[in-house]
């Protein structure tokens, strides 16, 4: 099976082959000799690479998308197997041509600075977004026009959700 | 001394304050709201109260609530901690008025130092430096320009009633004086409810460092040198030392002098804190923090006095018993603050339920936590979880000791800061001690600091192919599982048959 | 310095040499049983090397596999940590005629100290105080006791290859001698493979007293002052402490001078410890431990100095580089062994696999731990997983912490010894400082000693309540459960394509 | 439901009673006021009774056999609800008048020193068993004859495991 793994934002691909009840790992195109031992059901690994490099591994996440800390490195993975990435390819091509912004933190929307249908500027404030008690702007990544507003004043909203609409000027 | 005290707070500071009580004799009553019930310090405490509510604003921060939970435990003084009530003049009356010991400074000096101008005022007659600025409040836009024409750019705008970074904006040309005077008038009301500014000079690779100090009710005091507070981001600190690199041992005594000066001036009693900006030799005032402070274990570290010690045995009265001659400062101690906040992405709060823990050990590594598997961390409270501290005999040494220590460290479940301190630390000029309070907002931490990538990649490939084959075992595996594994925890609150009120349910 | 050395060992002490390694920019490179592949001290090192087997026998016992260890990682050095092969004189001249460093005192040293009878006749020669008694080996019972009677009763038998407390016995009346004589010499001849016994006066109330010292490679030595050892069952040690209460400065200076003595007397090199038994003002010579102790923390803590960084130095052709002078004792330190066993049932050994893990923490506490969840506790491995060390400014401060932390810590799966340890500490004898080596054998440890018998009763029947309550669940939850949750951990050894060995295959 | 729970071997009653929807808790036959709350899936508890005395518990075993650590204290704990109660009593009952010395620790056996058919002395040693490289010698905890022997010298046996089967003296 192959696997295509982000790994803080760096394309991998992973090749697992089980051959005679052995499992061969091959890394962007290099077979990796691995010893991979997990110490508990907490995502705890131990990894031996090559000549010895031990390594102790914490994994957590779920099937599409891992955090793996390595020696107090934190990596953030994004995995897809074949199938999930023809599939992903797919839903794409079919929703291009419009672009959510989303909040990257829980908080609360403190005020509203556009309405719907304004012209934006790259880099204008959107809205003012509270969380841990401090103020953030939540400026427009790209010039466009306002297509939606989804949260109102004094919302609290979560990490993730959509918050404003925006269709880009190029395609506009 | 005390029989038995509270701890009017949560969390690590609160397991710390439970420690030394412990540790003295004493007993210990936590209190705890609803989202708290399962947290450590009420588990480690002698006796537990419940105050009711899920947020801070309906537990923690209600004085009365606190007040009748001291009175119906028996304790006869009341430790505020750091946060919530620590630095409210009107509940330390409260308490003393209800015949309590207040376990912090008098409620007199609270209220001198809380309000930044009005601190400012006093410390300039008291002869201590202040940054160059205005001591008095600017009303408008136009006055804030004026100011700043006078003091000379770069200025710092500042909240009166501010602290922790709240209501603060820099502004290096008149131009940008508009945005920024709204901004930090906005913040400031929503976050202190008092729009009032001040403007002061602001200072070029300015380093942030404070003295620890402690008073006894009888006029004597001693300082414990200093701590370096610069690696910070929007005035929230993540990494502190004791002593600083800049400092030698004349600049601390003189340092060290203002420090005291400043708490005589307020007739301050316990341990404070006087934080100085720092820049090319000069020092000045910024603000007292009459609490006990977050990074405080590093002096203790350094000096090898207990802090929370000292606290109590001033408000039960004792004479601290020793000089300045006393204080000896050994080794290089460093904290690095164990937040749940995804510092890759501009250090964002991150929320979950703590899976997996592992905390480092070995010589001269000490754990400050409120940690436990199956915790949940949510955005109602402050994000920090731990805090990580290491003493060594020089700082080179203690460098290398807090990076093994954060290799050690795990947890999962949250993302925590601990990836942003360790790039820190392993930054050559941090190494070399040059630094300012801009460091970390410099550094790049949404670039990756790890070289094992290729490592990572290989395991979570391998990791989920496990995980595929246990879900095609699940359904005939699920019957082999004992009756002790849960899928999640159970909560019950039991009342007696007579039915008098659970010790649990709501003051 | 080395660039990178091997550690020859497992469990805390492996990670504690790990530790001080990485921290001084060593690599490391463990090596580890079949047993033991997921342990901590694998996981935390730079490299690890696959020993192959499972017993002690077939991995870390076997020189040749160390050796080839070494070898195949580059590693210059290696330290032996305690046990295993630390005080085997042909090892550590085989690791030295191997071209690589031996982290230990020369072959010579060991060789000398590791015999009971031939270290008294060397000790006897550089004036140390002996225990009275004979420095050869007596043949049989006959012998034995017309040497009884030449030294008086009470006698101990020893053996003469002994450590441990194997192979030890007490006896009071000649009428015993029989029997000791034989089980003593059975038991040496099955542990040691060597039967020969000597025979010494038995001393009233005694302490076990040792002194830590440090020799380096030219000529230099420092002791660094005593640790009090006393409390100990059946030669094996539960708690220990530094300073002594029995030891005043003349004292320690006395002692210290002795214990440089024997070392000079075998051109000792690196850390040891030379024992004594201390009865009412007067020491003996007992043994040196030609190596790291287990209790060595406590030194660290009372004298800031890292013994591991020490023996690495020495090691490595560094001199010392200061004198006795620069040896300062502050404050007091304790050490509680957490062994698996079960205490209240005679100290048997418990196993099992380790589920529930919690550490203490705050103000001077270190943990010094092999610990992890889902470890397995086996008989085939030494029962001590984790060491608990505290320093506070006094004895009575550290008593009080110990207590405290032992509080706090928890460890399900196995027994472990914390409890007999706490009880030791609630005794006001111990508190006063009043004990001897026979203090623990003499409490009555299957006495409980928690006060909370009706609330353990009312929380196990909830508990079993709700347990029942989950089973009658279980079949409709089990389909709920995510893939990430798994009755147990799997195990893998990949090799890659071309066939090469796997590193974690048999070396 | 009642239990009976042994607590290092004392013996103490609890009755648990739901009545609407509350758990009512009598130990000893005296009401208890106890917040029951688990913490985790791994035997974590915090208990709090009475006017707010708190407690972290932890507790581990099966249904009838527990170890519970309160502040460091260990508490052995054997229960027992009605019904099982009078199984094993009617169990004990039907098994008396023999006895077996087991093993408390898992062990090698070094050494036999009676045979079966020996009259012992109580105190007498049957056997040496090495643990923890440590000999120990098992005594007979009563005067009687030995009526059989489950071990052999050099049998590696597990906690537990019978090694002699003794007949008391004042049985015979």
């Amino acid at each position: 099976m192959k696997y295509f793994v982000k790994v803080n934002g760096h394309d991998h691909e992973v090749v697992l082959t089980e051959r005679l009840g052995e499992l061969l790992v091959e890394v962007d195109g290099e077979p990796m000799d691995i010893v991979y031992e997990e110490v508990d059901s907490l995502g705890q690994v131990l990894a031996i690479t090559g000549e010895g490099a031990a390594f102790g591994v914490s994994i957590e996440g779920d099937s599409q998308r891992a955090g793996i800390t390595i020696a107090g490195h934190f990596y953030d993975i994004e995995i897809e197997d074949e199938r999930e990435r023809a599939a992903h390819a797919a839903a794409r091509a079919a929703g291009a041509g419009g672009g959510s912004v989303k909040s990257v933190m829980p908080g609360v929307v403190v005020s509203l600075l556009v309405a719907e249908g304004d012209e934006v500027e790259e880099g204008q404030p959107l809205l003012v977004l509270e969380a841990m008690k401090m103020q953030n702007e939540i400026v427009a990544p790209v010039a466009g026009a306002v297509v939606r507003i989804h949260a109102s004043e004094g919302e609290a909203v979560s990490a993730g959700a959509k918050l404003v609409d925006l269709k880009a000027a190029e395609e506009a | 001394m005390f029989d038995r005290i509270l701890v009017a707070n949560r969390g690590e500071i609160a397991l710390r304050i439970l420690r030394t009580a412990r540790e003295m004799g004493i007993e210990t009553v936590a209190v705890y709201s609803d989202f708290d019930q399962r947290a450590l310090h009420v588990r480690m405490a002698h006796q537990a109260i419940a105050l009711g509510g899920e947020l801070p604003s309906e537990s923690y921060l209600v004085g009365e609530k606190i007040l009748d939970a001291a009175k119906r435990s028996g304790a006869q003084a009341i430790h505020p901690g750091y946060g919530f009530l620590a630095e409210n003049a009107a509940f330390a009356q409260a308490v003393m008025d209800a015949g309590l010991a207040w376990i912090g400074p008098p409620p007199n000096a609270i209220e001198v130092m809380g309000d930044k101008i009005i601190s400012r005022r006093a410390m300039k007659d008291a002869g201590v430096p202040l940054v160059p600025g205005l001591t008095d409040a600017v009303d408008d836009v136009a006055e804030a320009i004026a100011a700043a024409e006078e003091i000379g750019y770069p200025v710092a705008i500042k909240a009166a009633a501010g602290g922790g970074g709240k209501g603060i904006r820099i502004v290096r040309d008149p131009a940008e004086m508009d945005t920024a005077f709204r901004t930090a008038s906005g913040e400031a009301v929503s976050a202190f409810g008092d729009g009032r500014l001040y403007i002061e000079r602001y200072l070029d690779q300015p380093r942030h460092i404070e003295i620890q100090v402690l008073f006894d009710a009888h006029g004597d005091a001693v300082h414990l040198g200093e701590r370096e507070c610069s690696i910070q981001r929007r005035h929230q600190k993540l990494i502190e030392e004791c002593p600083s690199v800049v400092i030698d041992e004349e600049m601390r005594e003189k340092m060290g002098e203002v420090a005291l000066q400043a708490g005589h001036a307020v007739k301050y009693e316990g341990a404070g804190t006087v934080e100085f900006l720092w820049s090319g030799g000069e020092f000045f005032f910024l603000e007292m923090n009459t609490r006990l402070q977050v990074e405080h274990p590093v002096t203790e570290m350094v000096t090898g006095i207990d802090l929370v010690r000292e606290q109590l045995r001033v408000a039960s009265g004792e004479p601290l018993g020793y000089g300045q001659d006393a204080i000896e400062m050994r080794g290089h101690s460093i904290e690095v603050r164990i937040n749940a906040e995804d510092t890759a992405a501009g250090f964002v709060p991150s929320v979950g339920t703590v899976k997996n823990l592992r905390f480092p050990g070995g010589a001269g590594v000490r754990i400050d936590s409120c940690l436990y598997r199956g915790m949940e961390v949510g955005l109602a409270y402050d994000p920090m979880l731990a805090k990580v501290i290491v003493h060594a005999h020089d700082r080179d040494t203690a460098i290398r000791r807090m990076r093994r220590v954060l290799e050690e460290l795990n947890v999962s479940g949250v993302r925590i800061s601990a990836p942003a301190a360790l790039a820190v630390l392993e930054e050559s000029a941090f190494q070399e001690g040059d630094f300012d309070t801009h460091f970390l907002e410099a550094l790049d931490l949404s670039k990756p600091h790890g070289n094992e990538e290729q490592l990572a990649a290989a395991v979570a490939a391998i990791y989920r192919r496990h995980r595929a084959a246990d879900r095609a075992l699940a359904v005939s595996g699920a019957a082999r599982k004992g009756w002790r594994e849960r899928s999640r925890a159970m909560t019950s609150a039991y009342s007696q048959a007579a039915g008098r009120p659970s010790a649990g349910g709501d003051a």
